[in-house]
């Protein structure tokens, strides 16, 4: 099987600039070489704490902000050499769903409007009756009454207002959608209906995503593969199953053992591993691993040099000096 | 508070909810849905402003006032110029001269009204220019952004840093004259209307014309600044790159998402204009640089009246609370646009 | 014997232009000292505004606190009843026997005074405590809460300090005047989950050192579990179930309880299960349904169900259940149900 | 700070250069000049007038001639109209008494305004915040050259309590002070007001309130800092209020400051003069801008002045 997007050392610097002439004193390395690759109809998880630049790789691979460099090819076409109407018409490929389902909706704009656009932008659909039956169409399959698309978004509760985006966002049948965290901000009650209208819209018109988020539990649920990032970087790849059964890198040893889980008595059981600090300013991250001012195994080399991104085992991919000298090493995170 | 502040703003949202809880996903052929009419904010926004009585207090007082000042003086028996110098100055009475005469006996109510024409023609016409530059300013440095935003906006910086009053005065006192290339361009305007457009009788008119633009000129900075506020605060929203992720374009952008949601600052803030303009043009006719005679504005009869304050006191009682009257009606209407259409500073 | 704080049948209403809000309608839990007692429950279920209740915070008006009673012994005093109490009894109380942390360590701070300032005052209003002495006890409460370097950072302002900093400040703010009721609502929501963990750490030892009781707000059902001896549920303005945290997560019995622990993925279980969703969504609180509030969302639901709010009622405690913190009268397990066969409430969503 | 206060400096400048060159282009391109005034003159007397004045050389000399004294000398020339006095003299009698006038106008102004503005946050929704803000609209509402009039006629001709005019004692001063202040204290509460009611809802007054902390104390060190930044920042602008203000006003009450001096040489041509007083309230006006920016960074310690 092929990938269906496949990025290659991407990277996106911020420059910062300061002073009257806006001379540039120094670059905010968001995403700072990150390669990942998914398959067609799979999911694949980018989890990280919020700064660690997730979410603005989501958003260079759309183009909805400038790469510095790096390769992002959807079935092999490269995604950021591509300029005006030509991007624009392949945006019909590729689509986002965005994490506020408050603000990623234009107040003005009626449901039929919002869904509508892109139908019309791309000319799917030309005649007015075409379209509505598109729009009807596209609410009946993220679950909502037709009967509402004369009304405005704020007439809508959280969850509804994620199921229009949701729609937006596969109006156009697309390949790949990004989901940036697509249901951090809402309620849990409604997450759950959320993330299994996604996993059914997946199956049902085979799309690919790559789904940003920062709760590990949902992203375990729902991804086969998860790629997580410290700083810029990934420091850590693999498979759902193996990312949770062996993590290797210290950082996601720590990222899940900070996850609580709704259970008292393996709370109790469970082993510890709180990381001391806090995540370092982008602006001036650490020299050598960003990690290793708060890593419990540091060494001196950790300081120095920056580690690959190496397959510790066969699909496993980590990022640590350390890790391989310390095979075995998986602590009860879960106090099973 | 937190997110779960219940407040009017949370409880407003009607709630489709709990009496039909959407099954998780109903079936695509279902049955027939009855396609009901959504609330669109401007909808809310005008239903707000209905309820605030104050400021549809104000916008009545002001229609009646502009129906007055353009029906008046076509109707009068006494021309807002025709003296009586036999007459002279006499109080208001309910018989004849409801406001009383000037020195020259000409009926004051008649020169109220008519100065009423100028000064809500200056408020309307300077408006107009100011907003129409204000807005394709601010709209352009913030959309490009970057270093165009950058010389654009520090233009206006320096622009904010100048006496900008002087310079109205410097402008009006010295341009405002026959000797000029716009006085020039007025008459070549006013020649496809009157045969003899260089009659002296014009010069007046011409004054005002020349006030219009000034005013209109020198007071777009701050509109400019909100627009670009605006426009920056838009474009870094969620629902301007979610309408880029679906492939818009540039233009669509611009006029579907952007504009339609920068109006309700813009509309208040023309409506603020208005009478900030209109107090400048009476500021500057007061100090006799604006309208001359024989035309009035409000401004002018204030001055005018100051001059026999002990004898005459209704010259410029008159005038004066019209003119007060008129900034109140907008300031308040302008005031209650900007509750309804930003319902978050509602409770202001 | 006496509970730290006992709050009985509180109600708290909003009187807007749209009608009554029925923010906290009927509520009643308590705390003991050294507990921790969590409060779960969605936005809009009224946890936010009934313990603003417990400090007399809510903005009045709209605002009002309608009915009910905010037992508070103090030092095992007799109960003082803090809804009936003078603004000026309330001002001694806050900050001082009981202090309170807000979610948003960002905003929650005052950005225009430093941290100095905002922690000496405290201790000059409530601890009678002047300058130097005021100002080493702040330093020392920095250090006790984690902050490194404390005696450089006293002088910062606060948006100098990343978020977890400024939260553990609120903390040590909170903690200047030993207060023996801590209330914390959603203090870990705005921060990374690593930090999170350090302050729930932090918590934690606050319990077992200092014997504080802590009322901790949250909708996190982890954090719940991580941090809470007893646990409350609220729904729309009401408590649908509490008990030993043991208990509520081992035998919920609530359809409400069994279905959030459902719709939630964890970290723990069978991954490939699909999530079993709560139907619907939770009623605006202007307008409640009458009886349960969650019956349109219950599939169990009964016609007595729309007409009366179910009585408490108390599930006997079990051996196999494991043991409980506090004493067994405090911990009991109370569900507010019509529905009583077992089966059929942990049935719900079970499809 | 030093280095902030110094850039300004330096953006100050070019700007003040170009406050001059302007004013001196918009008055002498403007056409007639200022002896083909009323009635007439010699023609020998207007050369020879014409000729002291240098207004025979080109444009650029005269321009470059006045910039060259202006640096060198601090000379704004001559005025045209006031033989035998220089525009130094002029304002430097003059610009006192219009500084006395707007300083007094404007701590009238803030002391109306800002416990007006606090009162009407704090007692939000009560009929004391609706007459406070009702007040204020009028205020903002009546022009000077109305309120003035209407309270001369009130208060000297009818009642005969203070002075029709002049600049001589407090109670001359009384009248003018109040007319100028009006307008911005009214001004100021509004902002004083929203500025307050944004404080007062914040997250942190909240966090004050759950300290223990009395209302008083809330107001006085929680809320008022930056409840005020508003009212700060109006300040500046607020000068070039008073600007127009003393204009009328100094008219009215016949105060001879420099306002009404302004008025008088566009009237008159006096070229000099009204460049030199333009330039002043120039000046005046960036360099109350730059002092209410420093004040700002000493109330809100997040503003960083250097950009």
């Amino acid at each position: 099987m092929t990938a269906l997007l496949d990025i290659e050392n991407l990277k996106v610097h911020f420059p910062v600039r300061r002073g009257i002439l806006m001379r540039q004193v120094a670059t905010v390395k968001a995403v700072d070489g990150v390669s990942f690759s998914v398959d067609k109809g799979e999911t694949l998880g980018l989890v990280g704490e919020s700064g660690c630049g997730k979410s603005t790789t989501a958003r260079a691979i759309l183009r909805l902000i400038p790469a510095t460099s790096g390769s992002a090819r959807l079935e092999g076409t490269e995604l950021l050499k591509l300029g005006g109407s030509k991007l624009r018409q392949k945006r019909r490929d590729m689509q986002m769903v965005f994490q506020d389902p408050y603000a990623s909706l234009n107040p003005r704009m009626t449901v039929f409007d919002t869904l509508a656009e892109p139908l019309v932008v791309h000319g799917v659909a030309r005649k007015n009756s075409e379209v509505e039956d598109r729009v009807r169409h596209l609410m009946l399959q993220v679950g909502l009454s037709p009967g509402y698309m004369r009304r405005y978004p704020h007439e809508f509760s959280g969850g509804q207002r994620q199921r229009i985006g949701i729609a937006r966002a596969v109006a156009l049948k697309p390949k790949l959608v990004v989901l940036d965290e697509p249901v951090s901000a809402l309620d849990v009650s409604i997450q759950a209906q959320i993330v299994n209208l996604l996993m059914d819209l997946q199956s049902e018109l085979g799309l690919t995503y790559v789904f940003v988020a920062h709760d590990l539990a949902v992203v375990r649920h729902v991804c086969r593969a998860i790629a997580v990032m410290y700083l810029g970087r990934i420091v850590e790849r693999t498979s759902t199953d193996k990312l949770f059964s062996s993590p290797k890198h210290p950082y996601t040893q720590a990222l899940l053992s900070a996850i609580p889980v709704p259970d008292p008595e393996r709370e109790k059981k469970r082993k510890r591993l709180v990381l001391l600090g806090e995540v370092p300013s982008p602006l001036n991250p650490p020299p050598g691993c960003h990690f290793h001012t708060r890593c419990p195994v540091a060494v001196d080399k950790c300081k120095k040099e920056v580690p690959n991104l190496e397959e510790v085992e066969p699909g496993h991919f980590v990022s640590c000096h350390v890790v391989k000298e310390r095979a075995g090493l998986a602590p009860d995170l879960l106090g099973s | 508070m937190s997110e779960e502040t219940p407040l009017p703003a949370v409880a407003a949202v009607p709630d489709p909810g709990p009496e039909h809880p959407a099954p998780e996903r109903p079936s695509v052929h279902g049955e027939h849905h009855e396609i009901e009419k959504g609330t669109s904010l401007w909808r809310d926004a005008w239903k707000r402003l209905k309820k605030n009585r104050v400021a549809v207090a104000s916008a009545i007082i002001l229609i009646v006032l502009v129906l007055v000042c353009i029906i008046h003086p076509e109707v009068t028996k006494y021309p807002y110029d025709q003296a009586n110098l036999k007459l002279g100055a006499t109080s208001p009475s309910w018989r004849d001269h409801w406001f009383g005469t000037d020195d020259y006996g000409r009926d004051l109510f008649s020169r109220v009204t008519f100065g009423g024409r100028v000064s809500l023609a200056v408020g309307v016409i300077a408006t107009f220019i100011s907003f129409t530059i204000g807005v394709s300013y601010g709209a352009i440095a913030g959309y490009f952004g970057g270093r165009i935003d950058g010389i654009m906006m520090r233009i206006v910086d320096v622009l904010y840093t100048l006496p900008l009053l002087v310079f109205e005065i410097l402008l009006t006192a010295f341009f405002a004259n026959k000797d000029t290339i716009f006085y020039e361009w007025f008459i070549a305007v006013l020649g496809i209307f009157k045969d003899d457009p260089t009659d002296p009788a014009f010069l007046p008119l011409f004054k005002i014309v020349f006030v219009f633009g000034a005013l209109g000129t020198m007071s777009w900075l701050t509109m400019a600044r909100i627009v670009r506020g605006q426009v920056i605060s838009l474009r870094g929203q969620l629902f301007v790159e979610a309408a880029q992720s679906v492939g818009v374009s540039d233009m669509r952008l611009i006029f579907r998402h952007l504009i339609p949601n920068a109006l309700g600052p813009i509309i208040v803030y023309t409506t603020l204009t208005i009478p900030e303009v209109m107090l400048t043009e009476a500021f500057l006719s007061f100090l006799g640089l604006g309208t001359e005679e024989p035309l009035s504005s409000w401004g002018q009869l204030v001055s005018n009246g100051v001059e026999s304050l002990d004898l005459n006191p209704w010259l410029t009682i008159f005038p004066g609370v019209m003119l007060a009257v008129t900034l109140f009606c907008f300031n308040f209407l302008g005031d209650g646009l900007r509750d309804a259409l930003d319902p978050r500073i509602r409770k202001d | 014997m006496t509970h730290l704080l006992e709050v009985k049948n509180l109600k708290t209403h909003f009187f807007t232009e749209e009608g009554v809000v029925k923010a906290v309608d009927g509520v009643s839990y308590h705390v003991d000292r050294a507990e921790v007692l969590g409060i779960v429950g969605e936005s809009g279920s009224g946890k936010s505004v009934s313990s603003l209740s417990t400090m007399r915070l809510i903005p009045e008006p709209p605002g009002k606190i309608v009915s009910g009673e905010i037992l508070f012994s103090s030092k095992g005093d007799k109960p003082k009843d803090l809804a009936r109490a003078s603004e000026l009894e309330m001002q001694r109380i806050r900050g001082n026997r009981i202090a309170m942390i807000f979610q948003d360590p960002m905003t929650s701070l005052n950005p225009y005074l430093r941290i100095s300032r905002q922690l000496t005052e405290v201790l000059e209003l409530h601890k009678n405590m002047k300058g130097n002495e005021a100002r080493e006890r702040g330093i020392e409460m920095l250090k006790a809460v984690g902050i490194p370097d404390p005696s450089r950072r006293f002088d910062d302002y606060p948006h100098q300090l990343s978020g977890g900093m400024r939260q553990r400040v609120m903390i040590a703010m909170a903690l200047l005047c030993e207060p023996e009721l801590l209330i914390a609502d959603e203090p870990t929501t705005a921060l990374d989950v690593t930090i999170q963990a350090q302050i729930l750490e932090l918590i934690a030892e606050r319990r077992d050192l200092s014997k504080v009781g802590v009322v901790l707000i949250t909708h996190d059902l982890g954090v719940v579990a991580r941090l809470a001896d007893r646990v409350a549920v609220m729904y729309a303005g009401r408590i649908v179930e509490q008990g030993p945290a043991t208990q509520i997560f081992k035998d919920p019995r609530h359809p409400y309880t069994v279905g959030l622990a459902r719709s939630i993925p964890r970290l723990d279980d069978d991954r490939s299960r699909r999530l079993v969703p709560i139907p619907g969504m939770p009623p605006s609180l202007a307008k409640v349904p009458s009886g349960c509030p969650f019956r349109a969302r219950c599939k169990n639901a009964m016609q007595v169900c729309a007409e009366v709010f179910p009585a408490e009622r108390v599930i006997p405690y079990s051996e196999d259940t494991g043991t409980f913190r506090s004493s067994s009268e405090g911990a009991a397990h109370i569900v507010h149900c019509h529905e009583e066969d077992l089966e059929k409430v942990q049935a719900v969503g079970a499809t | 700070m030093l280095a902030f206060i110094l850039r300004r400096l330096l953006t100050i400048i070019p700007t003040l250069f170009l406050v001059a060159t302007l004013v001196f282009v918009l008055v002498r391109l403007a056409p007639g000049g200022p002896f083909d005034a009323e009635r007439e003159v010699p023609a020998e007397v207007k050369k020879a007038l014409d000729e002291k004045f240098h207004l025979n050389d080109p444009i650029t000399t005269q321009y470059k001639d006045w910039l060259v004294q202006l640096v060198t000398k601090g000379s704004l020339g001559p005025s045209m109209k006031y033989s035998n006095r220089t525009v130094e003299e002029i304002i430097g009698i003059t610009l006192p008494v219009s500084m006395e006038l707007g300083l007094w106008a404007m701590l009238v102004a803030l002391a109306i305004g800002v416990p007006l503005g606090i009162l009407g946050a704090v007692r939000q929704n009560t009929w004391k915040d609706s007459l406070a803000m009702a007040s204020a609209m009028l205020g903002i509402s009546i022009p000077r050259f109305v309120l003035a009039p209407l309270l001369v006629l009130v208060l000297s001709l009818k009642l005969y309590l203070l002075p029709v005019a002049r600049w001589e004692s407090w109670r001359h001063m009384v009248l003018p002070v109040f007319c100028a202040a009006l307008p911005m204290a009214a001004y100021i509460a509004r902002l004083a007001r929203a500025g307050m009611l944004e404080v007062i809802r914040s997250d942190f007054v909240r966090t004050a309130r759950a300290k223990g902390l009395s209302e008083r104390v809330i107001i006085l060190r929680h809320a008022l800092k930056g409840g005020m930044l508003p009212v700060v920042s109006f300040i500046g602008p607020g000068f070039a209020g008073l600007l127009v203000g003393s204009l009328v006003v100094e008219k009215i009450f016949d105060i001879p400051g420099m306002g009404r001096y302004l008025v008088e040489s566009v009237l008159n041509k006096d070229y000099y003069l009204t460049a030199g007083i333009a330039l002043v309230y120039g000046t005046l006006l960036m360099v109350s801008n730059t002092a209410v920016d420093i004040a700002y960074k000493f109330l809100d310690p997040r503003v960083e002045l250097d950009r």
